[in-house]
């Protein structure tokens, strides 16, 4: 199989939808000949045209608002925030009335659009161009949030939402885009959206996470198994529907749990996941809930090592695993 | 219109309209020939019959049945003479906002439809009652509101025209906001957009001067809001919105001009009769003198009296007219408080699409 | 001690710190002549003048930036947004801008603000005049958000507020603001941000709670009493600062631990209180951390008994009580 | 300007402005009366040494040394042009966005401090290198930007304003943005407020005809962002962005207009040199003859040629004003290079003001 980067699945993606379906189409800043400032729509236009592959004003209301209306005719639009940080002016479309427009007409409109979102850090983006935005999303019933981590996740996941009836945030980290390389198969296949994925088997313990921290956990993990701590991963790659089932079967299995994500601590994805486990596992827990996540400052800073300091990375996982592994 | 300048005649256009409107209730006359007698009194029926359930879901929230409206009186001129157009040239899709009872009543909806939705029932039309009264969308009608969220609605509108232009059908959109909306940065995005991609997408602005109780001059420091379309390149005039014919005629030009060229932004100049809501006390805010000026101008008024000169109806058909929406909305307004609510277990259904 | 409720507390906080600080000063739709749709603020242009409690066009966004702005000149703005529903178009501000403006100057700019949302449920406001917000801003670190439920309360918190000097988004129940009433001293009193309050003592369990709910769970503590079930009733007041100290102290006293709120479950603030108990009180469970929130769907609908199936109240508080002390 | 109406005289001064532009890189004589001739030399130092920095930091971002950076090049006579008379007035408060690199620059920091900014060392005057380069606040020099969110900056400058005016003192505020930016909601609210209030601020338009890689014609149906201030009740112009002179003359008449009477919208028509910033790569959306033009009009040599046209400057002299930029900069940068990071123990503090 050929191995390819996120940039180039997610790429591949949007191309294959776009020659499927002619009711697919890009909005977005920049998206046109400059092919995106992360280039996930370089050459796009000179396939689809300008109509499909639309350079839209800087106002991300607007895109929002207009790719809901198109969807309201019909269209399949796939709208594109340059940065997460960028978001906030969307929401009012996005949280407002996408996610309580199928609920709030009762089922006679649905908002068949992916809002595609480039977020995350590690990257010097400084306090404007690293945030995570995952928990505002995944706390609105009525979207569907996806946080794929690997090439093959983010082609099969990405394509699933295009054909999704529903509004879908797609959140794809700005460092896996070149970072992360892996394998793809040629030829046509999603994912489901809703369905985690375990990366790793493991006894001993539990780690929950999504996106770039992922690859941090599996590194983590594997680092670990020398010292005799056999640690299971799973992958939530989609937020919203959430996997409660693979999460907390693989909890009752080995007993402790170990969240990781770059996102702010308080009030993050993780406490939902502590929280459902703590409710529903609680009988098979045998150590403390953990959390090792972004701290709980705005975001990071730009001077590099500020920027670390506020990361998770392998080496902080290696520690939270091995406290827990003590306890 | 098409060979007018985006502002030139239509400025001064605006003016006039604007200055012509103080004097009485009289409509503008020659009738369009575009109009016949039918339609006209077709259409006034019609506003009779929504300012009759206009008035009586009023009574309804004193008496604790209706737990909010808004109320369109004032505005029926402008909601109608513009659905009238919309209506002739039958390729349009709506985007109303709350306050146009009148235009989504007429569009389609039973009196009892219209009762049901103000009293929360099952059957309400537009959200089976998830929603405020006439909220969510009515698509039989060609019809979408998904919120009342002052200006959510345009760049929704401009949406729908560019995927119709994308799907090459020639229906043309109206968006339909006030002048509070007018403040809103999405209405600024909107326009913009509109005017660069050429939009069959026609802007609407019922301009009744107050946002709740901040008046115009409180909410921006020009004198028409029409004119702003200059900043998008496109056309914008201002009409007297009590004045049916002239709300048709321009609504109809604006049709045909945002099909051929692309957008229009329409002002229509309007009074609201009663407080924002239910829940409001304009007292607090204006004065009492200003609104019994406005009555003066009441577009029901003025409609009679054009279809008594015209010759069209007599004071007893007129009367007839008005009874006959009395009875309506007496069987309306039972056949809704005896409605079922809706069922309880539909709670969590649709929050996704199947 | 005179009895007011809680939108004469809010008032009479506004105009005392109006009185006491020429830089306070009101922005908003309809707070002049009109005194706000709820009239938080009736009487207080006639005092203080248009200038002072200045009506703004329909424009949440500006709204906040100006605000944002005015606090820059080292006024004291109180900002407020008519509807919870309404703030989307503010967040770029006050998530993007306000909560970053002191770390991202460090320390050379604050936000003293206090922007008041009227938010929740239960009078019939449908889908879009009834939002829960909170866990929005709680999730953002660079705001304080504040979530008063007595008279008592929201006035001595108010008043802290205005003199807080970072953006405080200060969350008015509108549900609470005629039905609750209680008593409130005569003279000058304020009550320190990141305090919860103990509204009543137990020893068998611990709700946690705020807002409207926070009433609700006061009457079904007093229900279960007579079943022998002692319950003790923890208030947040404010949830950021959140005081962890207290929470943690009754549930390691109770061992059980009930969480209650209005805003959707999923990740809403309640997954925090449990991720925290989860990890920092484990040891001290005597059972599953349950919650008793709002269901996830978008918010309650229009429908008197669509309205009823989504909030919780009494009645549901009792039997998740019955159910956790039968664990 | 206080007597010019809000649009007439400055529409076709924009215009005017707008065809001069393409001729030659000779300003435009006679020298106001306002300027001493140690103004321009001085101004012109300064402009030769932001031009060096800048180009230094693109060359230092090649090297891996600076993560990030827009430039300033091409908008230098815009941006000096107007702080000059922002400092000769004494009282403005600025309100810069992220190209501004010129106007933070020559507004009072040291070339080390602005290297260190651009390599985020411990010293970064705006944040202490906890954001991009040059972003936070330089109270000294009074000047805030707290994000480069385009046009998040705009409703803050006028609630600025309103706090000044709140507060009786006689600030005027500038604030600035791009083309992109006028098609923010946000930037529509601003303007409509303060037209409202009659603040004391300047809308400064730096109009480079392009958002990243999208040319002004998908962003907007007009050719003249100036115009818009017709929206909002307050005067609006053009002026030639690559010309210092003009760039001083009407900054000073519009603060003048700002402080008396109210907003004024500012469009400075100027062009790129550089790609968007270092990330970016212009040859995918921009032919290369339009930059080469465009260079043509390069702000230095224009300035040089003025003041050795008025005798104040030789060839000679403005070589060694190159040189010494050159050296400063070098000093500078070796400096910043071995200057620390910030201490990683306060990664924490801030987050709340105590
Ligand atoms: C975004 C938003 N902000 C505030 C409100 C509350 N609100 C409802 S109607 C209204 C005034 C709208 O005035 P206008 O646009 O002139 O319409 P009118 O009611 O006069 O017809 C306000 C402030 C809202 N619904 N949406
Ligand atoms: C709200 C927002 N959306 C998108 C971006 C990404 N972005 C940074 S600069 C820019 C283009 C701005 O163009 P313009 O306003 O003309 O300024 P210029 O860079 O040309 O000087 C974009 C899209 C941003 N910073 N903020
Ligand atoms: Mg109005
Ligand atoms: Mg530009």
């Amino acid at each position: 199989m050929p191995v390819i980067t996120v940039i180039e699945a997610v790429r591949d993606a949007i191309r294959e939808e776009m020659r499927r379906d002619s009711k697919v189409f890009v909005l977005g800043e920049d998206v046109g000949k400059r092919g995106g400032v992360f280039l996930a729509t370089q050459g796009l236009i000179d396939e689809f045209g300008a109509s499909r592959v639309m350079d839209a004003p800087l106002a991300e209301a607007s895109i929002m608002g207009i790719a809901l209306g198109a969807a309201f005719r019909g269209l399949r639009p796939i709208p594109e925030v340059e940065f997460a940080d960028f978001v906030w002016p969307t929401v009012n479309q996005l949280i407002g009335e996408a996610a309580r427009t199928c609920y709030g007409t009762n089922g006679a409109v649905s908002v068949p659009l992916v809002v595609r979102i480039p977020y995350g850090g590690g990257i010097r983006g400084g306090l404007f161009h690293s945030q995570n935005v995952e928990t505002h999303f995944f706390h609105t019933p009525g979207l569907k949030v996806v946080t794929p981590s690997t090439p093959y996740d983010a082609k099969g996941l990405l394509k699933s939402a295009v054909r999704d009836d529903n509004p879908v945030v797609f959140l794809e980290h700005k460092k896996t885009y070149r970072l992360v390389r892996g394998e793809v198969p040629e030829g046509e296949y999603t994912i489901p959206l809703g369905v985690a994925d375990v990366k790793r088997l493991g006894s001993d313990m539990t780690i929950v996470s999504y996106g770039l921290t992922l690859h941090y956990c599996l590194e983590a993990a594997e680092q670990v198994s020398g010292e005799g701590i056999n640690v299971e991963v799973v992958d939530l790659r989609t937020l919203t529907p959430l996997d409660t089932e693979t999460v907390l079967e693989s909890v009752k299995k080995t007993g402790k749990l170990l969240i990781v994500h770059e996102d702010n601590v308080t009030g993050g994805v993780g406490a939902e996941i502590a929280a459902l486990v703590a409710d529903q596992a609680f009988e098979y827990l045998d150590g403390p809930v953990s959390r090792l996540c972004g701290l709980d400052v705005p975001t990071m800073p730009f001077a590099l090592n500020l920027e670390e300091a506020y990361m998770p990375d392998t080496e902080k996982v290696v520690q939270a695993l091995r406290k827990l592994a003590a306890y | 219109m098409a060979q007018t300048k985006p502002r030139g005649t239509r400025q001064s256009g605006g003016k006039a309209t604007a200055t012509k409107r103080k004097e009485t209730a009289k409509a503008s006359g020659p009738l369009p020939g575009s109009l016949t007698s039918e339609d006209l009194v077709d259409i006034f029926t019609r506003m009779v019959l929504a300012r009759t359930a206009d008035e009586r879901i009023w009574a309804l929230n004193r008496q604790g049945k209706v737990p909010i409206a808004a109320s369109s009186q004032g505005h029926e001129a402008a909601q109608l003479g513009s659905l009238l157009a919309a209506e002739k040239d039958g390729r349009c899709f709506l985007f109303p906002y709350y306050r146009d009872l009148a235009l989504k009543m007429s569009a389609g909806l039973t009196p009892t439809q219209v009762m049901k939705s103000f009293m929360g029932k099952a059957g309400e039309p537009y959200s089976n009652a998830r929603q405020f009264p006439l909220q969510g969308a009515d698509l039989p009608n060609k019809i979408i509101q998904i919120s009342n969220v002052v200006s959510a609605g345009l760049t929704q509108g401009a949406g729908y025209a560019l995927g119709c232009k994308m799907l090459g059908d020639d229906t043309v959109v109206l968006v339909y906001f006030g002048d509070g909306g007018s403040s809103q940065g999405e209405t600024h995005e909107a326009m913009n957009f509109a005017g660069i991609h050429h939009l069959p997408i026609i802007f609407v602005c019922e301009n009744n001067r107050y946002a709740i109780s901040v008046p115009q001059s409180q909410q921006m420091a020009i004198d028409d809001i029409y004119s702003r379309s200059a900043s998008y390149g496109f056309p914008g005039f201002a009409v007297d919105g009590m004045d049916l014919i002239q709300c048709y005629e321009a609504t109809r030009e604006a049709i045909n001009h945002a099909r051929s060229e692309g957008p229009v932004l329409l002002e229509m100049k309007v009074e609201r009769f009663m407080p924002h809501t239910t829940d409001d006390d304009d007292r607090r805010y204006r004065p009492a003198e200003e609104v019994e000026e406005a009555r003066k101008l009441d577009p029901v008024l003025t409609m009679a009296n054009l279809l008594i000169e015209q010759g069209l109806l007599d004071q007893q058909e007129v009367e007839n007219i008005k009874a006959r929406a009395q009875q309506a909305i007496n069987e309306a307004t039972d056949a809704a408080d005896a409605a079922d609510l809706p069922d309880a277990s539909t709670i969590n259904d649709m929050v996704y699409a199947p």
